[in-house]
This record gives structure tokens, sequence and C-alpha cells, in this order.
């Protein structure tokens, strides 16, 4: 007995239904349309500890967190800008001076060859490393600290090979991705059941949104490949970020789930959430992405909209190698 | 009438429901699934354990006197503490030495006539600075190194301040003081006996509600990938620090309790190597596992003693032996210990499939 | 002067004791990634075989010596089929030594003719001759040059072995990357029972070089063994010629103290752990960031 | 010489390879390219015998053991991805390693070496330097250099040009061909970087999704742009990539 809250196995239907049940009377007490939930809200409203279990915050329930900020969407806006980011291994340098912006309601993308950096430019984000120089701001204000600061300011991710908590439930990774944003349900360290069941609720909406169809309260490690990334997606999803960085989130899945995840994130797009993208797949980085860096031994060598990308020769020798732009 | 008083009144109708609800959440989830045979051998198992517990000391006489459980129940607590830090993943060989610091600080609060009701919470906060630097080892330092680390600290404060203070025969030195006295509730063993199952069930308490707690459910995701722990918002540090303080802390009250029960404590007690032995105790419990933890230590800490008695001290360090070959066999047999075997066993007695 | 002189060469003694130990544990810990933790237990073990049938049987002192190291060998040989190539991982194999120790200072206390508890005497055939320093009041034992000597021998040879040999080079293929090592032709499982039994072996001798001077003994020797621990830190667990640095700098450091700064009572024995926090400091002064990104690729 | 059929393999329950049919001929150089996850790389491990496989590959018509110990003793070499170099080995210690399956010793390292370090005369400059300091086209050249020195038939090479600048992997493509030519070692190559390994190799393979979908010389692969373009920014996007050509 390792540890392990094993939540997702305790609760059985007949109690969620019977938690499900409480939260309709709560609707009903209340008023139609705001709900007892605290989550979407957690990292906006500050009164989110000083009231009962259920009614945190009056603000509609959102499936989007990020939309809650300021109530509307507000797409185009800068989240976060790079400047001459640069960082070096040994003799390798990295990254060198990497400039990168990236806006709310958008999908970026940055490519490169293998090795050109870019896993290392989101380590550097997420404060995983340390860059040798370079500035970063994030929502108007510098971006520093310790990884967990970092996320705690809206920064969520994935990695390359999904770092899933193994023998905890598919749940309780989700509400692990919950806990990020919203800390309301704290008190009931002791009583896990009670302070997370709009948690619970909301991990399994956003399960849902992502395509999980599986049972939610088996081991993650047990889940076959392409859903580990898809609930490596949802943990970060419930974490309400406003930026989302993914690595590589549709390399392993095949052409129906990557059709759905670029569904996916169109609508999360939508919501006015800003992804930065790292992928190989050209087809889906072409047609999603609004803006594209190309990353090569470190270096930003274009920028621009796809088309652009697609015609500037750089890219294609990076790519391809000599011939083919020679040619 | 105002408004908000209006919204109280609701929040509190709707607070009760929400925990009749999560009470059934809870209650649902369980009920179900056992048989009656289940039920049965739950109750029955439970009877037994307590009453075997609340008269352990007078039931083993034929064995030996109550001492050798009493130093069980002590050595649980020790090896209780070694495998709290199984949660994080990190050994620590450092625990027998905060036992130590257990020891004197009993002393330090008899020197100023600290009434007993405080001793226990003082012991317990007085671990905080030794926990604390220990703690900070962790932030370069994992998995062995942390363990070699841990274990020159033990020594040296073995050298440096045991063998000074404590002395070959227990004495504190430059207090004046040569033993520590009982608490007039507990002069005898028997008695010593109760204090210390209070003391140790209140600890596992703690550990089990903290292991079930959403706590350990991080703790869990610490060990298991520490990146996407840290990505998620949640300070790997903190819970590092934790860990080891709530791991020095059992520590040092065990230490505490044992000079209650001993009066004198000499420094070989707490020779650092004495840590590998409680540490494969541990092993054998199961890492991690609080009820694998106070069984192996309590089991393996008294049937040695027992057993000195009984073959009139023809039985020495028999022990070592024994347990260097249950930790081959849990390692290979069982990795999750005693507290996997139990469940296994459990398992079939309750008659659910395995 | 002569005082400086006894001082160096006291550390110079008792720093080879604690190389001895750490060399055998750093050509484990190099090869495989496991810390041994039962190299001082096993050694006190074939140290005790070899005791019996020199002391009690009146075997020939290097027979004896030659039986035990044997039984060091095939006790390292054994552990890695039966139970080493078992285990999963580097962690559970660490573990798994822990218990060896366990067995192995439970077997001293076991055989009842080995006597309980009580340290025994084992002489060599040196015990007993001395040098004198000329111009200094002091001697040194035979025992203690052989010692000095057996150290500089093992260094070469572990050096040589490592840098010059097909197996010592195999050795260090496997433990630098096994998978490429699996491509340059290389069988893991033929490697490994020889790195074991050859650490086992060196344990078995060290402590019978160690026992002459001080006493056949659990105790010190595991006390010994955990300031080799220590010492193997300074060299990363890896390096031999910095593993033997770190040792002689323990033993002059503690010499030192002893001597010359004899009222700072328990300074000598608090080195080992200052001198792991020194190494700790400077690491976190310096980290190695190229290191920090391996160690992000393998988490 | 070294043929594969219908070679299957994957990762636990992931199948990547759905049956591949692989030849290169004595002397030959040969590329095979496609787009991430076509399952390249793992053509190479299982045929090197670094992964379980199913399917036949047999070299001079004798099949081919699966273990990777014996695969390199019958003179088939890989060279794997990301440059796995024993980075606390020196450059000589690297190339000894090399020589390990042949029975290598210290005593006639120097002979045995003494081409390798004509074709890579950067190794020879560098002979005492730890591998793990090489910049990354040097350990490439060291990787390289380390599987001809188990004198292979068949040198299998894995991302050539990953993370190098592109005047280096022109230089490594060069001592390819050189090797290829004074030592007859054949060669099969994989790339993602696509017409540069064509320039040089005789005949070419394009894989995708655990298929070979396209087999010929590679010249004609190399002149039909948009078959690349397909597989690489697909389909659609092939016509935009194809004028960006002009």
């Amino acid at each position: 007995m390792t540890g392990a809250g094993p939540l997702g196995r305790r609760i059985t239907p007949a109690g969620r239904q019977r938690g499900r049940d409480v939260m309709a009377a709560w609707h009903r007490l209340t008023d139609g349309d705001t709900v007892a939930v605290g989550p979407a809200d957690g990292t906006t409203n500050g009164n989110g500890h000083d009231s009962g279990p259920g009614p945190v915050g009056r603000r509609p329930m959102s499936l989007a967190p990020w939309s809650v900020d300021g109530g509307g969407r507000e797409d185009g806006r800068e989240l976060l800008s790079v400047e001459n980011l640069s960082i070096h291994f040994g003799g390798v340098q990295a990254l060198r001076d990497v400039r990168l912006r990236v806006r709310t309601g958008e999908v970026t993308g940055v490519i490169g060859p293998n090795g050109a950096g870019k896993s290392t430019l989101f380590n550097c984000l997420s404060g995983l490393l340390q860059p040798d120089a370079g500035t970063v701001t994030f929502d108007g204000a510098p971006l520093r600290g310790a990884p967990s600061v970092r996320a705690r300011r809206g920064l969520g991710r994935t990695f390359q090979t999904p770092r899933l908590f193994r023998s905890l439930s598919v749940l309780d990774n989700l509400l692990f991705g919950c806990e990020t944003a919203d800390w309301s349900g704290h008190r009931y360290v002791f009583d896990p059941r009670l302070g997370r069941l709009p948690q619970i609720e909301r991990a399994e909406r956003i399960a849902a949104l992502v395509g999980f169809r599986g049972d939610l309260s088996v081991p993650a490690g047990s889940l076959p490949f392409g859903d580990l990334r898809t609930v490596e997606l949802a943990r970060a999803l419930c974490g309400a970020p406003s930026l989302l960085m993914l690595d590589e989130p549709a390399s392993g899945l095949d052409a129906d789930q990557a059709q759905s995840f670029v569904g996916l994130m169109r609508e999360l797009g939508d919501m006015g959430l800003a992804v930065l993208l790292i992928e190989h797949d050209m087809a889906l980085v072409m047609g999603l992405c609004k803006r594209i860096t190309v990353l090569d031994f470190g270096q930003v060598i274009a920028e621009g909209t796809p088309e652009d990308v697609q015609r500037n020769e750089t890219v294609v020798h990076a790519y391809l190698g000599r011939s083919a732009a020679r040619a | 009438m105002s408004i908000t008083d209006v919204t109280t009144d609701v929040e509190r109708a709707v607070q009760g429901a929400i925990r009749t609800a999560a009470s059934s959440v809870a209650s649902s989830a369980t009920t179900p699934a056992l048989t009656r045979r289940a039920r049965l051998s739950r109750l029955v198992g439970g009877v037994v354990l307590a009453a075997l517990l609340a008269t352990l000391p007078f039931t083993m006489h034929w064995a030996g006197p109550a001492f050798a459980v009493d130093y069980g129940l002590i050595v649980a607590m020790a090896v209780l503490s070694i495998s709290v830090l199984g949660w994080i993943g990190e050994i620590s060989l450092a625990p027998v030495a905060q036992m130590g610091f257990g020891v004197v600080a009993v002393n330090v609060c008899q020197v100023h006539h600290i009434p007993f009701g405080f001793t226990l919470p003082i012991v317990a906060l007085s671990s905080l600075p030794i926990s604390l630097l220990l703690a900070a080892f962790t932030l370069r330092l994992k998995g062995v190194s942390f363990a070699i680390a841990t274990l020159a600290f033990a020594y040296m404060a073995h050298k440096t301040f045991f063998l000074e203070y404590l002395g070959t025969y227990g004495a504190f030195g430059g207090t004046g003081t040569t033993q520590v006295a009982r608490p007039s509730f507990v002069r005898t063993d028997e008695s010593m006996y109760y204090l210390e199952l209070a003391v140790l069930i209140a600890v596992a308490l703690v550990c089990y509600a903290i292991n079930r707690s959403r706590v350990g459910a991080r703790f869990t995701a610490l060990r298991e990938s520490e990146m996407a722990f840290s990505t998620l918002g949640h300070p790997p540090a903190a819970y590092r620090f934790f860990a080891i303080c709530l791991s020095g802390a059992i520590a040092t009250v065990a230490g505490a309790l044992f000079v209650y029960l001993q009066l004198q404590v000499p420094s070989n007690l707490l020779l650092p190597a004495q840590a590998i032995l409680f540490f494969g105790y541990a092993v054998a419990g199961g890492l991690g596992s609080v009820t694998g933890a106070l069984a192996a230590g309590a089991v393996f800490g008294a049937i040695p003693k027992y057993l000195e008695t009984l073959t009139k001290s023809e039985f020495l360090n028999y022990d070592l032996f024994v347990i260097g070959l249950v930790v081959f066999v849990v390692m290979m047999k069982a990795p999750g210990g005693l507290a996997e075997i139990g469940r296994r066993v459990w398992r079939r007695v309750e008659g659910s499939p395995a | 002067m002569s005082k400086l002189l006894q001082t160096v060469i006291i550390g110079t003694v008792t720093g080879s004791l604690y190389s001895l130990l750490a060399l055998g544990m750093v050509l484990v810990y190099r090869t495989t990634g496991v810390l041994n933790i039962a190299h001082g237990g096993i050694g006190v073990m074939a140290g005790f075989v070899a005791w019996d049938l020199v002391q009690l049987r009146h075997w020939p002192y290097y027979a004896g010596l030659l039986v035990g190291v044997s039984f060091a060998v095939l006790v390292g040989l054994a552990f890695e089929r039966f139970v080493v190539r078992r285990l999963p991982n580097a962690g559970s194999r660490t573990v798994a030594t822990l218990g060896l120790f366990l067995l192995a200072q439970g077997v001293v206390f076991v055989v009842p003719w080995w006597s309980n508890n009580s340290a025994q005497v084992f002489p060599s055939p040196f015990t007993g001759r001395v040098v004198s320093i000329p111009g200094a009041d002091f001697a040194v034992s035979y025992d203690q040059i052989v010692l000095v000597g057996t150290v500089v021998l093992l260094f070469l040879g572990l050096q040589f072995l490592l840098r010059r040999t097909r197996l010592g080079m195999a050795m260090r293929a496997v433990s630098d990357d096994p998978a490429a090592s699996r491509l340059m032709g290389v069988r893991e499982e033929l490697v490994a029972p020889v790195v074991w039994a050859m650490a086992f072996g060196i344990a078995g001798l060290s402590v019978m070089l160690i026992a002459p001077i001080n006493l056949l003994e659990n105790t010190s020797i595991v006390a010994f063994t955990l300031k080799a621990l220590a010492v193997t830190f300074v060299g990363g667990l890896v390096s031999l010629p910095l593993t033997v640095l770190g040792a002689t700098v323990l033993a002059l450091l503690e010499a030192f103290t002893q001597i010359y700064a004899a009222d700072i009572r328990g300074l000598p024995s608090a080195w080992p752990f200052i001198l792991m926090v020194a190494v700790l400091v400077i690491r976190l002064i310096r980290p190695t960031k190229a290191l920090d990104e391996q160690a992000l690729a393998a988490a | 010489m070294l043929e594969v059929r219908g070679l299957t393999a994957g990762y636990g329950p992931v199948v990547v390879l759905r049956g591949i049919d692989l030849t290169v001929g004595t002397g030959e150089i040969v590329a095979m390219i496609g787009p991430n996850g076509a399952g390249k790389t793992t053509t190479l491990n299982a045929v090197a015998g670094m992964l379980p496989r199913g399917g036949d590959v047999l070299l001079d018509g004798e099949p081919l053991a699966s273990a990777a110990e014996q695969v390199v003793r019958r003179g088939v070499a890989l060279v794997p991805q990301g440059r796995k170099v024993f980075p606390r080995m020196s450059v000589e210690e690297n190339l000894f390693m090399g020589a390990y399956p042949r029975g290598g010793t210290w005593r006639d390292f120097d002979r045995r070496a003494e081409p390798i370090f004509s074709i890579f005369p950067r190794l020879a400059e560098r002979r005492a330097q730890i591998a793990g300091s090489l910049s990354g086209g040097e350990q490439q050249m060291l990787v390289i250099g380390r599987a001809l020195l188990s004198e292979p038939k068949v040198v299998m090479i894995d991302e050539l040009s990953l993370g190098l600048a592109p005047l280096m992997v022109e230089t490594l493509l060069d001592t390819i061909v050189r090797f290829n030519r004074e030592l007859g070692t054949a060669c099969l190559l994989v790339e993602q970087a696509a017409t540069a390994a064509l320039e040089i190799a005789g005949s070419a393979y394009l894989l995708r999704r655990g298929e070979v979908v396209y087999h010929g010389p590679a010249s004609r692969l190399r002149q039909d742009v948009d078959v690349l373009h397909g597989a690489y920014f697909g389909t659609a996007t092939g016509t935009a990539a194809a004028a960006g050509r002009r």
C-alpha cells in the first residue's frame, strides 16, 4: 500500500450518481445557472478559500477556465514573448537567441529537424532547465521561478514521452491537473471525496472533451499508448492553463485520433487558449497553426504563416537537404 | 434577515446534503463488495488483533518479560520512520541517529523539569533542525547518494556526539544525571507497553491519514514522475521536506520512548550499522507500507529478545542472519514485503478473488 | 619533525586501508551501477573462514588466505547468479546487497566456534616484524607496509585492467552504454559474474590484510566500510584516482587532528561528513549542466 | 548479400513494422527514407538484434542470429541513432571497442585502426580525447569509425545527419562514399533528410507506417519530388512545397 489514494476505485457509479443528485439539488437551490464549482475560477477568483465546500465562486461553470479571464475572449493578445533565449550544454549551443511570440486563441507551431532544440525550448519555458540568457514575458510579467510556480501561473505542458503517474488511476491523474488551478479542496485533505466532487465532475467532462472513452478508474500505466497521450493532454487541460505547450502530441496517434485532435485544438483555440505545438506531422502543423517558428541548430531560421514557411528556401533546405532546395 | 444570512443557511443545508452524499459514496463503494465470509473474518480478525494487542505483555509472559515486546514496539516505530521515506522513494539511514537525539532531548527536558505531558511534543518538535538539514541534502542528492549522506551523518552524530554525551554506559555527560526517570504511571515494563502502544497507534493513525489523503497520492505522483509533478504546479522539495520531517519526528519520538524504557541508552545502541538492520526490517515489511513496517518492526524487534530469554542467552545476534535471508526472499519473491504477503493471505481468508 | 613524519605515515596507512575497501566498491559501482553495501561484511566473513583454518586448524597461512579469498569469490559468483541476475534494476540489487550484508554479519555470529561477538586476533607471518625509521622514535610494521603496497598494486592493477585489457574495456563499455556495448558484441551476462567475483575477492583480501593491524572484528570493519563509502562519494562513486585521493585526504585530516588538535574532541570523526558536505557544496556551486540534461533525458 | 523478408517488429503490443522486404547487395549503398515514425529505426534495430523480430533476415543466404552480439560477429554493424559513443572512454578506447567482436587486442589495434584514421583524420588528431567532449559531428565520425573497426560486410547507419550542420553532413556522406569504395563495405543508410542520402545511394526504399511504399533506383526517387513531398508534407501541401522550389 504505497501512497496511493485510489479515489477512482472507491467511488462507484451509484455513489457518483448520488453525488450528482446533490449537485443538481445545489443547482436548484441556488440559481439555475450557477454551479457550486470553484475549479474553473480558482486561479482568478480571490475568494476561492473562504466559503463552504460548494459555493466558491458565482461564475458560470465553464469547461474553459481560460475564457473566464475577464469574462470574454480576447483573441490575439500577446501572451508569451521570448527574447534572445540561449542555453548551452557543454560545448553544444542548444538554443541561440531564440525569439518567439504566442498569442491567445491561436495555435503556434514550433518545427524543425530532430535535435534542433525544440524540446529544450519547452524545458526552458517550463522551468526545468535554466537558460544562460534571455527574457521570457508571460501574461505581462517576467516568467521566473520553479516549474511549479510557472505551472500555477497558467503554463501547462505535455511531454514527448507521456509522463503519467502510472500507478494512480486515470481519474487521480486528472485530479492532479485540477489541483494545479484550484486548491479550494485543500481543507478536505483527509476526506478526499467531499472536497473533490466538483473536481471529479470537471475531470470527467474534460476527459470526454479530449475524447477519452475508457474507464477512469484503471491505473494509468495500464492504458494503451494512444490513450496515454490523450490522458496527459486532459491532465494538462484540467490545470486550466492559459498557455498549453504540447510536445509531439500527435505522434503515435492513428489517423482518426489525429483528426479529432485537430478538431479539439481548433475548439480550444476558439475558447481563447494559447497553444504552443511541437509536431513533426507537417500536414497537421500546416493545417492547424496560425504561425510557425522553425528551429534549426537552436536558432530560429524562419517565422511566419504556414504559407510563408513552406515557401522558405531555408526551411526546405533544413528539412529535405540541399538538393531539394537546389532542385 | 439579510441576503447573506439566507445564503449561509442555504449553504449549510447543502453542506449537510453533500456530506451525506459523500459518506454514502464511501460506504456504497465497500458494502456490496463484501461477502458474508469477508465481513465475518474482518470482525474476527479485528477482535483477535485488538485482544492480542491489549494483553500482549501478559499473554507472552511464558516467553519472557514484557521488556521484549516493549522493545519490539520501539523498533516498530523506528522502522516506520524509515518506511515512511519510501513514500518519496528515498532511503535514509539516519533514523537511529535521530533516535539518539530523542534520547538527548528527553534528558534535557528532565534537567529542566518539564512535565512528561509536554516532553513528547517537545521531542517531536526538536527533531526539526536535523530533519531540515537532512532534507536539504535531497535538493541535490537522490537515491544512493542521499543514503550515503545520511549514513555519514549518522556516523558523525555517533562518533562526535553520542560517544561523548551518552558514553559507553548511557550516562549523560555534563548534566549530572545518569539516567532518565520514567513518569510515575509507567513504573513497570507492562505499563510502559501501554504508553508505547498509545503513542504508536497515534503515530500510525497520522501516517495512515496522510497516506490515504491527497498528500499520499501526491507522494506517489512525485515518486513516479518528478517532472510531471512539478510542471503540474506542485513543489517537489516541499513534499520531500515534509516526508523527511515526518520520518525524523517519528524516529526522535521512538528514541524518547527508548530511553524511557531503558532509562540509560549507551552509545553503542546507536551505531549507524543498526540503521542498516532497521532498513532490512523496513524492506521485509514493505517500503512505504505503514502496517508492514509496524508488523515487521515489532516481530523482528521482539522475537530475538524473547528467544534470548528462552534460550538463556544462547541465542544472540542470530537475527542478523535471519533478517538477511528474509530480505533476499522478499526481494525475489514479494518486493512489496510483508504488506504484500499479508494482503495476499487476507484476500484468501476473505474468499475474494485475488 | 619526527611527530610530523609519524602523522603522515599514520595517515598514509589509514588512507590505504580506506582506499582498499573503497576501490572494491568503486569497481562494482562503476561497472554495474550497484552500491555494494555488503563489501565489508563479505570481507569479514571470508576473513573468519581464513582465520578458522589458520588459527584453529593450523593450516599454513597462505593456504588459509587462498581458501578465504576463494570462498569470497564463490559467494560473489553465487550472489550474481542467483540474486543479482534475477532482480530488475540497480536499486533493488543495492537493497539485496544490504540483505547480503546482514547475512554475512549474521554468519559470523551463527557459527558457534567463531565465538560470540568478540574480536579475533589474526596475525600474519609478518606480524611483529618492524622497520624502524632512521632518526625517528617509532617504527613501521611489515603488515602496514604490505597494506600500503597492496593498495598501490591494486590501484595500478585495476587501472591496467580497466584501461588495457579486453575484459576491463568491456566492463567499462557496459557501464557507459549497455545497448551500444551489445552492438559491439559484448555479452553482459559474461562480464557481470567476473565483476562480482573480483569485487568479493578483493573484499576478502582487504579484510585479511587489515586484520593483523586491527582486529578481525565486525564493528570496526563496518566502521571502516562506512568511511570508505564516504570516500567513494568524493570520487562520484566511479573515479579510482579521486577515490584514493579522497581516502588519503580523509586519513591525513584524521591523523593531523588526532595528533595536533586532540583537544577538539570528536573532530576527527566528523571528517567523513565534513568531506561529503564539502563535495556537495562544490557540486552545488558548480553544477554541470550537461549532467542535468542527461538526467532530464533519463528521467 | 543482406536480405530481409517479411520483417515484423514492434514494442510490446504496438506493431511498428508490418512486413518489410529489403535487399542490400554487396558493396552497395542503399538509402531508406521516410517520415518520422515510419519504422526506419525499428527496422535497423530489428535486423541488428536489438529488438525481437519476426520474418527472415539472411546474410549471404544464411539466416542471421537474433542476438545482437552474434549479428555483429557475422559482419552486420549498426550505427545507432543519437551518436551512442561511450562517453567516458577516449576516442581510441571507443575504437578499440569497435574491434572487440573481432577479438581485437591493444597489440594489433594500431594496425587495425590505421585505415579508419586515414578516412577520419580528425579522429587521429583527437585520439586521447574523452568521447563525451567531442562535437556532434566528431562523435558521429567516431561511431561510424567504431562500427567499421568490426570489419563488417554491411554497416547500417541510422539518422546520419541528425542535428548536424549541413557542411558536416556533406563531409560524412563523402566519407561513406570513400569507405564504401576503399573497403568495399555495403551501407544501409537511414535518413530523414532524404535528398542528401539519395545522392550517394544506388537504390532506395521509402517507408511509411511500417511498410515499404516505394522501391527503386535512388536517382528516380530523387527526381520524383512529388512522391517525396507527399511523404513528408502530406499530399495536400505537396504542390505548395513544389512551388517553393522555383
